[in-house]
């Protein structure tokens, strides 16, 4: 971040240190790669001034498994359970990320049933990654064994319910495998939506219990309102999508501005908040819980009849060929816009992409760091890396 | 008169038997790894290297706090055995501990005026 | 008039691009790349999209010179954010030692996309505040994305 | 000798005192007994949860598969804990990292792969930055198979290592025995031999000690050397490691830590 450009946004992420002593005064400290409040393998180094942070510079690339340059060896076919482990929370957006992109490369339909699966998948997963953020947030601020393990335990035992309902289809709880050029592999069997009914209207039951121990307790509001404040602004300039920048008084949204699977056919109501701080991102995330939740139910009953996959049935991997082409595909993931851009025409005889470059929202997110940072503290460093809610997975890829 | 003396007698023995078999039992069943690498002794900071003093000066405004921190734990210290017999000591007691609760008041207002308390 | 054409006839009246694809992103100089995300801003994109640099290794009896030595094509994305989302997407072809002029004062975001893309792909961005690597250690030799890296380069001695 | 502790990787200074005093030699087999019972009740996790199955180890540590039933609580810091989970793929810029940790673990310590990448580092196994297996870098006891296990499987493989450490401690553990070598077994054979093979050569265990030791960024302790330090009065069993200690492995440093030879 070059200071010039960080003043003319009025955001000074590397305060000018000449007036402090770099010996005496300024304590380093790393919150460094293994650490239980940083999700996954992040690091901060902060300078801190007894226990203000002065600076902070983030270090990322401690996951770094060069998914993209394995995607180039593998065919189209073959990439689906590759990129399931980007977004290991929310790993069904993953797999239709990348196989939107490879629809619109190949020029292959996705049958009606199909897409409303897809978008179906794509709400529960929203609602199990927003359960499991809303646990790790209660576990940053009361402590692993202070007051945060009471919503860490509900969260959890609900997200168990969805994963159930997950397995029911698929079979693996997560890391699915189940999404392939054309549209899916596994439908629906019988009795599920019934299911689905119980489990959804057990944790919307729930999500005002939720409430109390988090937007409405007094401690939660006193340690999130007027935290890490992310101006819409430098939101936009940071390429941050999803919650964060709904927080921020952005109204925007993929799923209702450039619909995708069956978006086009139900209403999304897009959650939006103005002050862009950390209360506001939870406000944001809780209220998209509960929007999900409602979504859900209509798409379940709302299932039409029909194949669940356009393209021909999978023989071998290589039975998929594009000589060239370029595309990009974006879609609304819990945490943002999670893009897939792809050039075709690689090897295998041009069965494989030759290029694939996934964008992903975590990083967008983990460049704000600097800039929320500076001025709190050392407490607040870990709200404001909790309200951020990256994955490390997606952001390293 | 004899067996309030043996209570306490037996209560300081027993309290000082279980402070010192703590530390003795776990210094006795203490472990030693025959092979360690010089890093057992380094500092943990999440896996990092630590980097730069950890002697650093602090702002005066941690000094002050803790200052008045004490002096209001050391009243909690009276209170507590005021507190317990104050059945017994009737009413010139609980005049004495309001006068004294009330000189710490004022010297809780000055540090509240004079802005110790103020955090930034 | 829907964004598409609107980016559309920008491109033809302000940048002189003739042929338009649609299987792949239209293709403009690389001198005029920061003139066009800057007037891009200033329509309405203000969403950072992405950053995607290929490298592109050397053709044989190529007609076209820089097909022939081997280059890289940076392809960018800014979205709008309003109804009807539309990203603009443009590539940028490079010779291996060109440098693309950064993006990183018109969007801070940049910054981190950019050096992503020297770290892996090894495009270099010119005036970029501190283009080191990103995700890979900083001794580290050679761009893994380079088509001529081999996947499993060994690393002593971890792997 | 009551107690044998010549298999295990550290001892009690306890039972050698027990051993001089004439009448108290037959205690020291009931005192270990009781200590084997207080570790394996209360093995607290060290959650090396890099990627996926950190999601996995958390759900464990949730309510439904509560791992606190067997007295498994998870833990921040590595000085308190006593088993290492290693959740998720290593890759070469955080593998220093877990070295050290696993260094800075006190003694009795074990360590549990959990999930095909920490085992074998699954399908990122021949890409440039990723570690072939943790157990190149760090004895393993006990392998969790599954992409990401389920948390019934981490709880069995906890109370596997339960039984592996009550057999340690009996004195009946049976380490497996060495299959012969075969062609399939010799090609998916990590690049860097495991902890555990016979062929696993000192300098690579002492270039990644040192690779742990200077993590540079910044690092101000720069270590000269790293001599594997045997405890004061520790049996000097190992003749090759003191060997080794004392003359400085001359091996060509390929680590980055410039300044060994001095």
């Amino acid at each position: 971040m070059t200071l010039a450009s960080a003043a003319r946004l009025g955001v000074d992420p590397h305060r000018d240190l000449t007036d402090y002593d770099p010996e005496a005064d300024l304590m380093v400290l790393n919150m460094g790669p293994q650490h239980p409040s940083t999700h996954g393998v992040f690091r901060v180094k902060l300078y801190l001034d007894g226990e203000t942070i002065v600076r902070a510079v983030p270090y990322v690339g401690y996951l770094h498994r060069g998914v993209e340059k394995l995607l180039e060896e593998l065919t189209f076919v073959q990439a689906t359970p590759i990129v399931d482990k980007n977004d290991y929370v929310s790993p069904m957006t993953n797999e239709q990320a990348i196989n939107m992109a490879f629809e619109a490369l190949l020029e292959v339909e996705v049958p009606r049933r199909a897409r409303y699966m897809r978008t179906l998948f794509a709400e529960m997963s929203r609602i199990s990654s927003h359960l499991l953020w809303l646990a790790t947030f209660g576990v940053d601020m009361g402590g692993a064994l202070g007051g945060g393990t009471t919503l860490f335990l509900h969260c959890f035992r609900e997200r168990e319910y969805i994963l159930d309902l997950f397995e029911l289809v698929t079979g693996a709880r997560f890391h699915y495998n189940t999404h392939t050029i054309g549209g899916n592999r596994h439908d629906i069997p019988a009795g599920w939506a019934k299911r689905v009914h119980q489990a959804l209207d057990l944790i919307a039951s729930r999500v005002d219990e939720y409430l109390d121990l988090s937007t409405k307790n007094a401690i939660f509001v006193a340690r999130t309102r007027g935290v890490g404040t992310l101006p819409a602004k430098l939101a936009l300039e940071l390429g941050i999508t999803g919650p964060i920048l709904r927080a921020s008084g952005v109204d925007h949204d993929l799923r209702r501005d450039a619909p995708f699977h069956a978006y086009d056919e139900i209403d999304v109501k897009v959650q939006t908040e103005q002050a862009g701080d950390c209360l506001a991102r939870a406000h944001v995330r809780i209220r998209e819980l509960s929007e999900s939740i409602r979504l859900s139910k209509l798409l379940v009953d709302g299932l039409p009849e029909g194949p669940i996959c356009g393209g021909r049935p999978i023989k071998n991997p290589t039975q998929f060929k594009a000589k060239d082409g370029q595309a990009y595909v974006a879609l609304e993931t819990p945490r943002g816009e999670l893009g897939t851009y792809v050039i075709g025409g690689g090897g295998n005889k041009g069965a494989s992409p030759y290029r694939l470059k996934i964008r992903p929202p975590s990083l967008h997110a983990l460049a704000a760091m600097p800039y929320l940072l500076v001025g709190g503290t050392i407490s607040d460093a870990v709200v404001i890396l909790g309200s951020l809610d990256p994955i490390m997975g997606e952001a390293d890829r | 008169m004899s067996e309030i003396w043996t209570s306490t007698l037996v209560y300081v023995l027993v309290s000082a038997v279980v402070s010192v078999s703590l530390l003795w039992v776990s210094r006795a069943v203490r472990v030693r790894a025959k092979r360690s690498s010089e890093l057992k002794g380094a500092t943990y900071e999440c896996g990092e290297e630590p980097d730069g003093p950890a002697w650093v000066r602090f702002h005066p405004r941690y000094y002050v706090v803790a200052l008045v921190f004490v002096l209001f734990d050391v009243e909690a210290v009276f209170l507590f055995p005021w507190a317990l017999n104050i059945r017994r000591l009737g009413l010139f007691a609980i005049v004495e501990m309001a006068l004294f609760v009330a000189i710490l008041l004022f010297g809780w207002a000055y540090a509240l005026r004079k802005g110790a308390l103020e955090w930034q | 008039m829907l964004k598409t054409e609107a980016y559309r006839a920008l491109l033809e009246s302000d940048f002189g691009v003739q042929e338009f694809s649609d299987k792949t992103p239209p293709c403009i100089e690389a001198s005029e790349h920061h003139r066009l995300a800057a007037t891009l801003k200033e329509r309405g994109y203000t969403l950072y999209g992405f950053v995607a640099a290929t490298h592109m290794p050397a053709v044989k009896g190529a007609a076209d010179a820089l097909e022939l030595a081997g280059h890289y094509e940076v392809a960018t994305g800014l979205r709008c954010p309003t109804a009807g989302s539309h990203i603009a997407i443009w590539r940028v072809r490079l010779g291996l030692d060109e440098e693309l002029r950064t993006l990183v004062d018109l969007f801070v975001g940049a910054d981190w996309q950019e050096r992503e893309q020297y770290d892996l792909v090894g495009v270099r961005f010119a005036d970029h505040p501190d283009l080191r690597r990103l995700m890979l250690p900083e001794d580290w030799e050679g761009h893994p994305l380079h088509r001529d890296y081999p996947i499993d380069t060994p690393h002593p001695p971890w792997r | 000798m009551a107690v044998d502790e010549s298999d295990r990787s550290y001892e009690h200074p306890l039972y050698t005192t027990l051993e001089r005093m004439p009448g108290l030699d037959v205690a020291t087999t009931t005192i270990d007994k009781l200590l084997t019972w207080g570790a394996t009740n209360s093995l607290w996790v060290f959650p090396m949860a890099t990627s996926c199955c950190g999601i996995e180890l958390m759900a464990t540590a949730a309510s439904r598969v509560d791992a606190d039933r067997m007295g498994t609580i998870v833990r921040g810091t590595p000085r308190q804990c006593d088993v290492m989970v290693v959740a998720g793929t290593i890759t070469v810029k955080m593998a220093p990292r877990v070295l050290k940790l696993w260094e800075q673990m006190p003694e009795p310590k074990w360590c549990i792969a959990m999930g095909s990448c920490a085992i074998s580092g699954d399908f990122y196994r021949d890409i440039y930055s990723v570690i072939p297996g943790i157990d190149t870098a760090i004895p393993v006891d006990v392998y969790i198979p599954g992409c990401p296990p389920n948390p019934e499987q981490l709880i069995a493989g906890l109370m596997r290592l339960q039984e592996k450490v009550r057999a340690v401690r009996a004195g009946e553990w049976a380490p497996k025995e060495e299959r012969p070598e075969t062609a399939a077994m010799q090609k998916t054979a990590p690049s860097i031999a495991r902890v555990s093979s016979p062929e696993r050569s000192q300098d690579i265990t002492l270039a990644q000690l040192r690779g742990a030791g200077n993590l540079g960024l910044g690092g101000d302790m720069k270590r000269k050397s790293l001599p594997i330090v045997t405890a004061k009065a520790g049996p000097p069993a190992e003749a090759s490691t003191a060997a080794t200690e004392s003359t400085e492995p001359a091996s060509p440093d390929s680590a980055k830590a410039e300044d060994v030879e001095d």
